[in-house]
């Protein structure tokens, strides 16, 4: 141990400050780099899945025909 | 149609050589330049007025327009030509020659090339000239005056190079031009570093061939390597439109 | 051979094979971490020229070293991404660079907290911070390239020719910056020169740099495979992999 | 000239100029086209079909080399467009949508602009192929004074000139009147019968004799599973 006294080990020699600041941000930007990078990845599988149900629920329906132009007038009522 | 009466194919006779393409290339972009004048005088008084900021904004005292003309020149010089490197490939991919370009049967980065030392002749060049006035303005010797003349000439066009590559990736994104600046600052960092240096070794009356040939070495460098990152930059950009 | 390549590229591959090593480098990487920091926060001696302040170094110099060696990888992957189009190298580009723009960030924070101590002063523009801002641009600029273009694989074409242009620019870059800065304040005080360090400090500096590659190792696995995930979601084993769970 | 060993005729008549194999282009996870084969023989006029979004631009662009966000095999005269691509460029004319031309210069300095690169050209046979378009007395007006479809008219003025057997159109009866359609699609047939071959995309009701159709699928989502 190079310090003599766990207060002495926080103070640093009035060095403490900058030292523990460091290592604070430090480690909280690795966690939350950390995390977020985990969490993400559990998200897009949670999407994922969530497309696949919808995929085979819509497939029970019915095979919807491919969606084809008309250009009918929209009738739009003014009152 | 039956195989009988199909005729021969006969492919193209003949081509032109790549210097023919360059000139070409380098023409029309002379000539469009100069159907539009006011847009050449753009970049000069762009650069005229963030020179004429410094001593409203800083100080206009003799000894520090005397200490920090170089940079300041350097750098209104560096931001005029970032400003001036939208236009290099934007109204070409809008109207279609750029399509074009690239679709001539010549190595594509020879043809950037052309448009590259066409934009560093109506930007760049313009600077140059400019700069000795501005430098009396600043209260830069003559000395002084001269050897930034020389930094910023054999300077702009690496400017220029690199910031071909920045404008084919950048092109047709939105919000290019912000982005573009920030592909392409931290890259043109050497070149001030080098410009402002050697005037500010000229000033203490240090030799400056050295400094000045490691600027040569800068542009030679560029000259080589940017025409095929900018090709390359430009196939990429293209095949997105 | 030339499969194995082919191999390689596979995302499908690499997520298997990526699944299996990242628990080891996780464990790892936190281990060896922790063990460095600890040995040098609580154990490594003073210095007798910068007193404790110096153990800053040990989280410093392994943020500075992995942000400009993720650089270099980036690099590596966008020649093989220009050269042979493989997938995995454009998906390793795009989950990297925003961990090398924080660890290059981190870098430059600790940096300029040990320079108040150091040099009585937050910022100072000494040729190493100077660098390392520059580099902390060229990622940024890596990621925002990324973002504006929609299109996946032509993002990262466009990023590799930029990441080369930016890797073949650093050598330069740090020469130039190392030339102005002994020309605007020569013989400045050092941060790192130390060429006798004791081994009491170097092996707790070493042990935290292997931990944070490890971590690191694990963050890119973690990211690369949340990418391919999302480029791949139409094909049938991503779809056999998150049904897993299920049924 | 070019050539000091020539393939006997018969074989020449059979090669493909332009050779697709299996093409696969995948557009923002959608795939425009898969498992894309066909050759384009001389003497041919081939015209793209498919809806609006089906990739005939896009196939178009693969094809001119302008797009490079596709897998499979492109061949120019049996060997792959890749390894001889100046060759194929010298041999290929595309024009897209947009129409190539400078607003800002006029028609003779356009078309000349647009020659540099390729081949030597009299102005006066420039001017012979604008007057062919019908731009007789505007060879020195500036572009962005004529109208859309004379605007047209300059880019297909290199039509007119062209050395290039192979040609691809993408929707150049845009903005061109009754009669130059007609006069058009003459030239395209006359190309055809000199031995180079043209594809074209275009919404007009184009239906020239012996011509061939390519027709593109309505796309669809690319789910494999």
């Amino acid at each position: 141990m190079a310090f003599d006294s766990f207060s002495a080990f926080i103070t640093m020699d009035g060095h403490g400050p900058y030292v523990w600041a460091c290592y604070a941000v430090f480690f909280v930007l690795m966690l939350v780099m950390m995390i977020g990078s985990v969490r993400s990845r559990t998200a897009i599988i949670e999407s994922c899945r969530r497309g696949y149900e919808f995929q085979t629920d819509k497939s029970k329906v019915a095979a919807t025909s491919a969606p084809s132009a008309s250009f009918e007038r929209v009738n739009v009522s003014q009152d | 149609m039956n195989a009988e009466a199909r005729p021969e194919v006969r492919l193209a006779s003949s081509s032109v050589g790549a210097l023919a393409a360059m000139k070409g290339v380098f023409a029309r972009d002379m000539k469009v330049a100069f159907r539009q004048r006011q847009d050449l005088l753009n970049p000069l008084l762009f650069f005229i007025m963030v020179v004429t900021l410094f001593p409203l904004g800083v100080s206009p005292e003799v000894s520090f327009l005397r200490e920090a003309g170089a940079g300041i020149l350097w750098v209104a010089a560096l931001l005029s030509v970032l400003l001036s490197l939208d236009h290099l490939f934007r109204h070409d991919f809008d109207d279609g020659t750029l399509e074009q370009l690239v679709l001539q049967p010549q190595p594509l980065f020879l043809l950037i090339l052309a448009k590259t030392i066409a934009h560093w002749m109506l930007t760049g060049l313009p600077l140059v000239v400019l700069t000795p006035v501005l430098g009396v303005m600043v209260h830069l010797d003559g000395n002084s005056i001269a050897v930034l003349c020389l930094t910023l000439l054999i300077g702009t066009p690496v400017l220029s190079l690199i910031g071909a590559i920045g404008a084919a990736l950048t092109l047709g994104l939105r919000s290019a031009g912000v982005l573009l600046s920030l592909l392409i600052i931290p890259l043109y960092i050497p070149v001030l570093i080098f410009g402002t240096g050697t005037v500010a070794a000229a000033a203490e009356g240090a030799a400056v061939g050295a400094y000045l040939a490691l600027l040569g070495a800068f542009l030679m460098l560029a000259l080589t390597l940017a025409p095929f990152a900018a090709a390359a930059a430009l196939k990429i950009s293209l095949s997105n439109g | 051979m030339w499969q194995f390549f082919h191999k390689l590229g596979s995302p499908k591959w690499f997520f298997g094979i990526s699944a299996r090593f990242m628990p080891w480098l996780l464990a790892g990487g936190v281990l060896l971490l922790m063990a460095g920091v600890v040995w040098g926060l609580a154990f490594a001696p003073k210095d007798y020229l910068q007193g404790n302040s110096y153990r800053i170094i040990f989280i410093h110099v392994p943020t500075a070293f992995m942000a400009q060696s993720i650089y270099i990888m980036m690099a590596s992957a966008a020649v093989v991404t220009l050269v042979w189009r493989m997938k995995l190298a454009d998906v390793f580009v795009k989950a990297v660079a925003p961990v090398g723009l924080v660890l290059t960030f981190l870098a430059l924070f600790t940096g300029a907290v040990w320079g108040k101590p150091t040099w009585g002063t937050w910022w100072i523009w000494d040729a190493r911070l100077t660098s390392m801002l520059i580099l902390l641009f060229l990622y940024g600029g890596v990621i925002a390239l990324d973002r504006a273009i929609n299109d996946e694989k032509s993002a990262a074409r466009a990023v590799a020719v930029l990441v080369l242009v930016g890797v073949v620019n650093i050598p330069i870059i740090k020469y130039s910056v190392e030339w102005w800065n002994t020309l605007h304040q020569p013989a400045s005080f050092k941060l790192t020169e130390k060429p006798t360090m004791p081994p009491e400090m170097w092996v707790p500096l070493l042990l935290s740099v292997l931990g944070l590659y490890l971590i690191f190792g694990w963050l890119a696995c973690i990211r690369m495979q949340t990418e391919i995930l999302s480029r791949e979601q139409r094909t049938r084993w991503v779809k056999e992999f998150v049904m897993r769970g299920r049924s | 000239m070019r050539f000091t060993h020539r393939p006997d005729y018969g074989a020449l008549m059979s090669e493909p100029l332009l050779q697709a194999v299996n093409l696969q282009c995948e557009r923002d996870k959608r795939i425009l086209f898969r498992e894309l084969s066909f050759s384009i023989l001389p003497g041919t006029v081939t015209r793209v079909e498919g809806p609006n979004g089906s990739g005939k631009t896009t196939l178009l662009r693969i094809l001119a080399g302008l797009n490079d966000a596709w897998t499979g095999e492109l061949k120019w005269r049996g060997s792959p467009v890749d390894s001889q691509r100046e060759e194929f460029l010298r041999n290929m004319l595309y024009l897209g949508h947009r129409p190539g031309i400078k607003p800002l210069l006029t028609p003779l300095e356009n078309l000349r602009a647009l020659m540099a690169g390729r081949r030597q050209v009299s102005d006066a046979a420039l001017r012979q192929a604008l007057q062919g378009t019908g731009l007789a007395g505007f060879e020195n007006v500036p572009c962005r004074n004529l109208s859309a479809g004379q605007q047209r008219r300059v880019a297909l003025a290199r039509l007119l000139i062209a050395d290039e057997p192979l040609w691809l159109l993408d929707e150049v009866f845009t903005a061109i009147d009754a009669d130059g359609v007609q006069a058009l699609e003459a030239l395209l047939l006359q190309r055809a019968a000199e031995g180079g071959a043209v594809l074209v995309t275009t919404h007009h009701d184009l239906d020239l004799p012996g011509m061939h159709k390519l027709t593109l699928g309505a796309g669809g989502l690319s789910d494999e599973c």
